[in-house]
């Protein structure tokens, strides 16, 4: 077991939660389906120009949440709880600032006071475009010549490839260990997620994408014989 | 005994409950955020309005199936789009955030494709805007890599058993963009009107274009 | 991934939830915490001689709940909630009458009437300590030979041992799959778990303990090199 | 396409969602279910108190107890014991439900033994009652197969590193009890004394003997 987020291929779910009428599917959502779920979005999305924590990062605190927390809250309450945890762990926030603007919300007394000084990297409006459109480019030269190459079988190693934290962030998923697949495609290098959700830098490794065979990952009898599921997994979660 | 050989780092979880002092309810969750983090200064009223603006208004599944008309009615980028996506699609400027690396996969008569990310939700921003809920929901990340084809049955869309199902899991920065075959009869149509016809669902793998009227 | 209850290594959970004063764990906690406890343990034991399941298929109807409810319920309200959900598959209970009592109790009206009419099976206070005492083996006569001698060394396989349904219930947790142990205890043969879950009989199997090195089941680094973790396992679920 | 190579059944999961018909309250849940079973017939309101004090008044740690008190004071019955725990235990009646198949297993100044059930909560009832909350935790399901040594340190329990710890994860109906070494200093009690020292988490592997005062 990894986390409560590593769910591929998990029983237990129901019915995928689509908008249908008369049995088709509509698909008329807003984008933001409520007030408070474009504003968990937006403050998350401006509080990383000062937080300057990596995406890698901010998965690992959405993911680390604690289970019974991951199970129950939608996906922006995942976002806003893992960001007030990053902004504590920043040293941004303190605890008595979360003691003392909960008072306030209980009190229905919640008030923005004039900011006279704003932090130097906050993210200024007239800067959101050029911002978002720049992004975070993960591609990063690696000198070392890639082990695998493209149509070479693989297999995934059977244990969290973290080789630093133990409990720390990885992107093999658990369905996907200890299994053979084929490489298909080669990105070059990136930046490793083990390594950069924990503030250990890039780390770059070649990456690839690997496809395996849905009954070599559900066992010879359950999956259909033709169907696969391709997978980008670094360097060093291969053997 | 000393532990010394015990020398690697183990995370350490105390950062991860320090939300369970904010209050439970969402809305107010996070109207209590967003308060202190503007009175700290960490972020600004006219820049939270600017990102729900940009998302609610300028980048959305629109932009994603202007890329698929394009390569409909033109090879040429067509070859471009499949060899290099993330190039092919900045030639429309659709780049950025969540899209800085793309993939298109192809959709034919042997093979169709349906993006998934089990770990989190990761989705190409710059080409369909926000992800929908059910896109976010456990259902579809747990179930999608394990029973594709009844998950795209709950979307209406059988496919034959002849069909390859390959299922992509957004496990890196690469971001994956499905372009569906241009529907039968269409060939009159201009870019335009075959944009139109372009669903989000389509480009995710888990619907097909509309058909003309 | 199997299911939520599959939790053996899993990550982001908290403190053992202790009472400790001053620092001493302090074990005096009454054997039902209130009364309730004590009603759903009690009458999901009574029923069971009516509804005549195994204790498998018990076991995979607590586990089958929706994950979102059995990462939030207690251990009681697993229990109930599964009762439930097994007397609706057994037809001794229907849904109507989980909406008509549903009603009764949001009216606060939630009688006993005179029952005249008990089923011929069920569990008469005379036959408790009988019948709890009597248990239920499942040892079994198996006729072919063991595949496996105590102080070999064998695999697990990388799947879902159960063979003929699909997310049906096994007893091989994901932490151990494909993994490499060593038999030290040999238990003869035991009822599958994965057949009886299903009224699929007892398919009974030579049970082994396997000894596993905390090394090899959670990677080189994260395992103390002494420390082992042994388990129940069938022979189907070893190569 | 006919779909006859699927020929595996599929467990249908419809019905593991019933409950949520009931009233969510738990407590109110419970005496939904309760009088909707003994309006049916199918549980008996004295069946239901003999069982809860059975459980509250009769089966219980102390049994449990009185085994290894024996095994400290009689070499033979201890042999028996480690060789066959099911019969040795039978020897003094604690037999039945969730207790039919008993392993005992012995702690030395090399291993320590401690018991869990990752999957649900197994435990061995007939020695040693129903399991507290912390047993059937989640904190104490996930971590204990992994970081025995820290759970074993918020009991309080410093295990010297060359201390070898075994983690019994209870997956069949084979059911643990641990012997736990006799408390040094101990030479003198009589059976009846040493039991008194014998606590629960003892038998679990989560706590140690109490040392005579």
């Amino acid at each position: 077991m990894t986390r409560i987020h590593d769910m591929g291929g998990r029983f237990g779910d129901g019915p995928i939660p689509l908008k249908k009428i008369d049995g088709k599917v509509v698909d008329d959502e807003p984008v933001f389906k409520t007030d408070w779920h474009a504003k968990a979005f937006a403050i998350t999305v401006a509080s990383a120009s000062v937080g300057k924590w990596s995406i890698d990062k901010s998965r690992f605190f959405r993911e680390s949440l604690p289970p019974k927390d991951y199970a129950k809250f939608d996906y922006y309450e995942k976002w806003s709880s893992a960001l007030i945890n990053l902004l504590v762990e920043r040293g941004l926030i303190n605890k008595n600032d979360l003691i003392e603007i909960t008072k306030k919300a209980k009190e229905d007394n919640l008030e923005v006071s004039q900011v006279t000084d704003e932090h130097q990297d906050v993210l200024k409006a007239k800067d959101v475009a050029i911002t978002l459109g720049r992004g975070g480019p993960s591609a990063r030269e690696v000198l070392d010549s890639p082990k695998f190459k493209v149509g070479q079988e693989v297999r995934t190693i059977n244990y969290s490839p973290n080789k630093n934290i133990i409990g720390g962030h990885t992107r093999l998923p658990i369905y996907a260990r200890g299994k053979k697949g084929k490489v298909i495609l080669h990105h070059k290098g990136h930046v490793l997620p083990d390594a950069s959700a924990h503030d250990l830098g890039d780390s770059p490794e070649h990456l690839y994408t690997v496809e395996f065979l849905s009954t070599e990952l559900w066992g010879d009898k359950d999956g259909n014989q033709k169907d696969s599921i391709c997978i980008d997994l670094w360097e060093s979660y291969l053997i | 005994m000393s532990d010394k050989k015990n020398v690697e780092h183990n995370h350490d979880d105390h950062h991860h409950h320090d939300h369970s002092l904010l209050p439970e309810e969402p809305e107010l969750r996070v109207k209590a955020i967003e308060t202190l983090l503007l009175n700290k200064g960490i972020i600004n009223s006219d820049t939270v309005n600017e990102l729900i603006d940009t998302y609610e208004n300028k980048i959305g599944p629109r932009n994603g199936a202007k890329v698929v008309a394009k390569a409909w009615v033109d090879p040429e980028y067509k070859k471009r789009l499949l060899e290099n996506a993330t190039k092919a699609i900045e030639e429309l400027s659709y780049t950025g955030r969540q899209g800085e690396h793309m993939v298109v996969v192809e959709n034919t008569p042997e093979v169709h494709n349906v993006v998934v990310c089990t770990l989190c939700s990761c989705y190409p921003w710059p080409v369909l805007g926000i992800p929908p809920t059910w896109y976010k929901s456990d259902e579809y990340r747990s179930r999608t890599v394990r029973e594709p084809r009844k998950v795209l049955q709950e979307f209406g869309l059988e496919l034959d058993l002849n069909t390859q199902i390959k299922v992509w899991d957004s496990t890196s920065e690469m971001r994956y963009l499905v372009l569906p075959m241009r529907p039968v009869g269409t060939e009159h149509l201009s870019e335009n009107e075959l944009e139109s016809l372009v669903t989000r669902n389509s480009m995710i793998g888990t619907g097909l274009p509309e058909t003309p009227k």
